[in-house]
């Protein structure tokens, strides 16, 4: 076993190139990993490497540079396989992204299993990619799309919850943590609800597989979603994680070579899971890439990660709470990674907009999850999101600004 | 004052700041001195899409000049648009539809003129020339 | 303007570093640039700057890296738009390949332009990904997928064509140059004679990007696509060019965040294009990778590119010709980058992978083009295809080898 | 000879090869020399799918021993299939299910064993085990 050494930031943060430039005149100061993440040397010289060596089209090519890529790639599938521990390697579905792989689900699984009159519960929490391909869905079959609503504190409520699950119920779609405020949901409990009515649960999990140890058998949800670009891999990268079961029986989504057994003009046969569901040339290079991200992630521990990511979390929610006028949204609900809040009555594209020109980089706005928003009746947030790259001295150098940006706007 | 005039009034003014937060003080300041819409404005119909931040922006024609209201919920982007009206507002249509927006380059807030949709200055600037084009096709109609 | 030189191939061969291994104990021979090509170094080291320098998520930060990564990425769009002469920057949609490109146009136009009883018409020279997304769309939707025959030569039978066109004809699709084959289609008057007949075509340039000189307001095409891939730049990035009156009227494909205006639970409003139809974290780094490719190409000239290539497919064809025994498919027709053949009746895939031993790389098979396999009554066929990087002595090492399979399975 | 020994033979032959060209030559004479299936097998409910080339494999039943019999269209495939005819063919069901495959990387023909779906031989072996399990199963069942 890999012997573990206690956490280094300081030798952490040399294997991520990104980090040490100057923006505006000031050393960077990294908060906007919710969006997407920087990335280590090791993910880098993947990617360079494979286009220096073994770059070709996989699964079909006879020849030797075509078989090396095609073993590479199908062994990054099972990489990805034993790190979110499912079941089989034919359950894990390179995507591009988790919103191709949530559209995936709701088309395939909408078209499969969605009738007329059916349900799809989501949350008031949902980032748009788990809103939008709903409500398309929904309204193609005529079924109904139903928002489970937050306590006062904006966690799902899971009472509320219950009492919606019902014979017409077909899928659960929730996100695991939500990127606009932080907040982990109780996705086991909804998972074990919602099987005890038979539906089965789509976890949306870009921010989730960052923040915890997601085992895919343990927490026995039916999908699970997520981008490499936020897990530290290339973009144009996605997993789709789905029970055999239901992916046989979904149609295919895109179609066109790979996924294909035969064709002629009258009748074409689909391949085999996983193939089903990949069409057009995959994206081997980010692929290889994302599987050095994840021997990376793994080398550290994902315990040491969130170990040390909830230390400063802490840190930095109990320092920006000691601003007069700070206020943090959802704050007391379990979270992870996500700092969301406002300053006074500044507008969050002000404060964004001081906070860096100091060098800091914060995403400011709806963050893509416009109900929760509007929900809070708040045009949308600063939020400083963390990697384990982060430091407390970072979380400092964001308190200054937010005091300077206090003294602005005052 | 024309169009090029108050822009190089506003450059000049902009130079005597050596840095940017003197600059964004000042550009605060703006905005908080911004004569407001008129509240019937602050709808749907005069909101500028493309913004992080919400702006309405209302043209009327005065004597053959458009005049330019606006407001906005943040106040760096209300300065913004005050310095724009500065510019554009009380002008002829044709001045603001041929007027070189080259100024916002100088005065250093071209980072706001980049190309994203959480920055709305290149939507502002587009959609009072649109107001002049609008204003310009109805001088040349003949009066019904 | 840019000075031109001589074509100097060696100096050329320099900026592609997977050129210089050994495969096999023999120095690689890469033929197989239909299915993917190798990158120049300027692409490679333009993704290690991008995740070195601005790497971050696009168009809703107010951060300093998010909009100079925003920047770029719209810049790169631009240079795709200049490259192949599309009106509009906003015509040009961001996908992840060919096959994605293909499978928008036929979902998303085919639900607002198709009807019971509409026809589409495809040719029986067509890639798979130019097949299967229209074979389901037209089942959905109660059309009829009718596919142009092709003449003794392998070529597109233009007056059956003509005849096929009607009040009917919803759209046609066709690839530009056949991957499998090689064969140029007359694009250009498959377009005359559909827009005379008030029709739209769809050109599928997976290959004709590479090996022609592509501007679509010449051919007057309303959709163009390709795959960065297979056009020097990395894999996971690909265009669709659309008319703007189209696009304008076709619904989202996939949705979610970046392609919303506005998202509420009763309503969402789309953004305008080109954002309507990109959704989810773009993969700015190989779309700002592909950039770089395009701006390799360029310095080259295609003009240039295009020269060398048809003096090299010219030796190749004259050269393969001399061997007893093997045949050249659809020989005489108008050809770009590809050789396909057969030597004697040796299976494809018994001399490819004796091809494979002596270090080169051809690809055997279907060539996800089956159709044509079946038409030509082969169990498919080896495929050489040409980049401009390749040489004559690279020609006369397949020549021996092929003489060498002969030998063995003689 | 049982499964083990068969493949050390086969091991021991290929071992006096010291090129992959003599080798890939030896391959090809016994894919010439493979008893041809019967034509009535050659239909689509034989074929082994996952090839390059297509695999016609048929499993008989004769005293206790699963008898293979196959054919492919192209002549290496065909060497290599009656490598795994030599070896499993005449076996009985439970040690053609336990079988150790490493002999084949042994050989050096593991570019054949490699996960893409142009090469058989993966195909080719888990359709010998399915048979094998299927006799297996029916020999235990009480004959009705
Ligand atoms: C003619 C043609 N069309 C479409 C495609 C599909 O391209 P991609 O696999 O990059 O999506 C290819 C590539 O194989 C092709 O050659
Ligand atoms: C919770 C959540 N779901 C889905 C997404 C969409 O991910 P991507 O943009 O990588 O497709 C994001 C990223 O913004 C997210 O945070």
């Amino acid at each position: 076993m890999y012997q573990q050494v206690a956490f280094d930031v300081s030798k952490i943060r040399k294997d991520f190139p990104a980090l040490h430039q100057e923006v505006n005149g000031k050393s960077l100061v990294y908060l906007d990993n919710a969006a997407t993440s920087q990335k280590p040397q090791a993910v880098i010289d993947s990617i360079l490497k494979y286009y220096t060596t073994i770059n070709s089209n996989v699964h079909r090519g006879v020849h030797s540079l075509s078989r090396q890529a095609t073993e590479a790639f199908e062994e990054a599938r099972k990489h990805f396989q034993r790190f979110i521990n499912a079941e089989h390697a034919r359950e894990v579905i390179i995507t591009k992204g988790a919103t191709d792989s949530i559209n995936l689900v709701a088309h395939s699984f909408g078209s499969a299993y969605l009738k007329e009159g059916s349900e799809v519960i989501i949350s008031a929490l949902e980032h748009h990619a788990n809103i939008v391909p709903w409500q398309v869905i929904c309204e193609q079959k005529g079924a109904r799309l139903r928002v489970i609503p937050l306590t006062e504190n904006s966690e799902i409520d899971l009472e509320v919850f219950a009492s919606m699950l019902n014979e017409k119920t077909a899928i659960v779609a929730i996100g695991h943590i939500s990127n606009a405020l932080g907040v982990i949901n109780p996705v086991k409990e909804i998972i074990r609800l919602s099987h005890n009515n038979n539906v089965p649960v789509m976890i949306d999990g870009a921010q989730g597989i960052v923040h915890e140890n997601v085992d895919v058998q343990d927490l026995d949800c039916d999908f699970y979603c997520f981008s490499s670009h936020k897990f530290y891999g290339p973009m144009g990268v996605g997993i789709l994680y789905g029970k055999e079961k239901f992916l046989e029986k979904m149609p295919p989504y895109q179609t066109g070579g790979e996924m294909i057994e035969s064709v002629t003009f009258d009748k074409t046969t689909y391949n085999e899971l996983p193939f089903k569901f990949e069409t057009g040339t995959p994206n081997v290079a980010d692929v290889i890439g994302f599987d050095a991200a994840i021997s990376y992630i793994e080398n550290i521990g994902m315990e040491e990660i969130m170990a040390y990511e909830n230390e400063l979390l802490a840190h930095g929610i109990s320092t920006l709470k000691n601003i007069d006028g700070v206020r943090i949204l959802a704050d007391g609900a379990p979270k992870a990674g996500v700092i969301s809040f406002l300053i006074d009555d500044i507008h969050p594209f002000d404060a964004g907009t001081i906070i860096d020109k100091l060098g800091i980089a914060v995403r400011t706005g709806h963050h893509c999850a416009q109900p929760v928003m509007d929900l809070l009746k708040i045009p949308g947030s600063v939020r400083a999101s963390l990697a384990f790259y982060n430091t407390t001295e970072e979380i400092d150098r964001l308190h200054e600004a937010i005091k300077i940006v206090k003294q602005m706007f005052g | 004052m024309t169009v090029n005039e108050s822009a190089q009034k506003i450059v000049e003014e902009f130079g005597m700041f050596d840095d940017w937060m003197d600059k964004y003080n000042y550009l605060i300041d703006m905005g908080k001195s911004l004569p407001l819409i008129d509240e019937k404005f602050k709808n749907e119909k005069y909101l500028i899409s493309g913004c992080q931040s919400r702006v309405w922006l209302s043209a009327e024609m005065e004597d053959g000049e458009v005049v330019f209201k606006a407001d906005s919920d943040a106040v760096i982007t209300k300065g913004i648009v005050n310095l724009l009206i500065r510019v554009f507002s009380h002008q002829p249509p044709e001045d603001i539809i041929d007027a070189d927006i080259s100024f916002i380059d100088k005065i250093g807030l071209k980072e706001h003129l980049s190309p994203t949709r959480s920055n709305g200055l290149m939507s502002m600037i587009k959609q009072m020339k649109l107001y002049a084009v609008v204003f310009k096709t109805k001088m040349k109609e003949p009066s019904a």
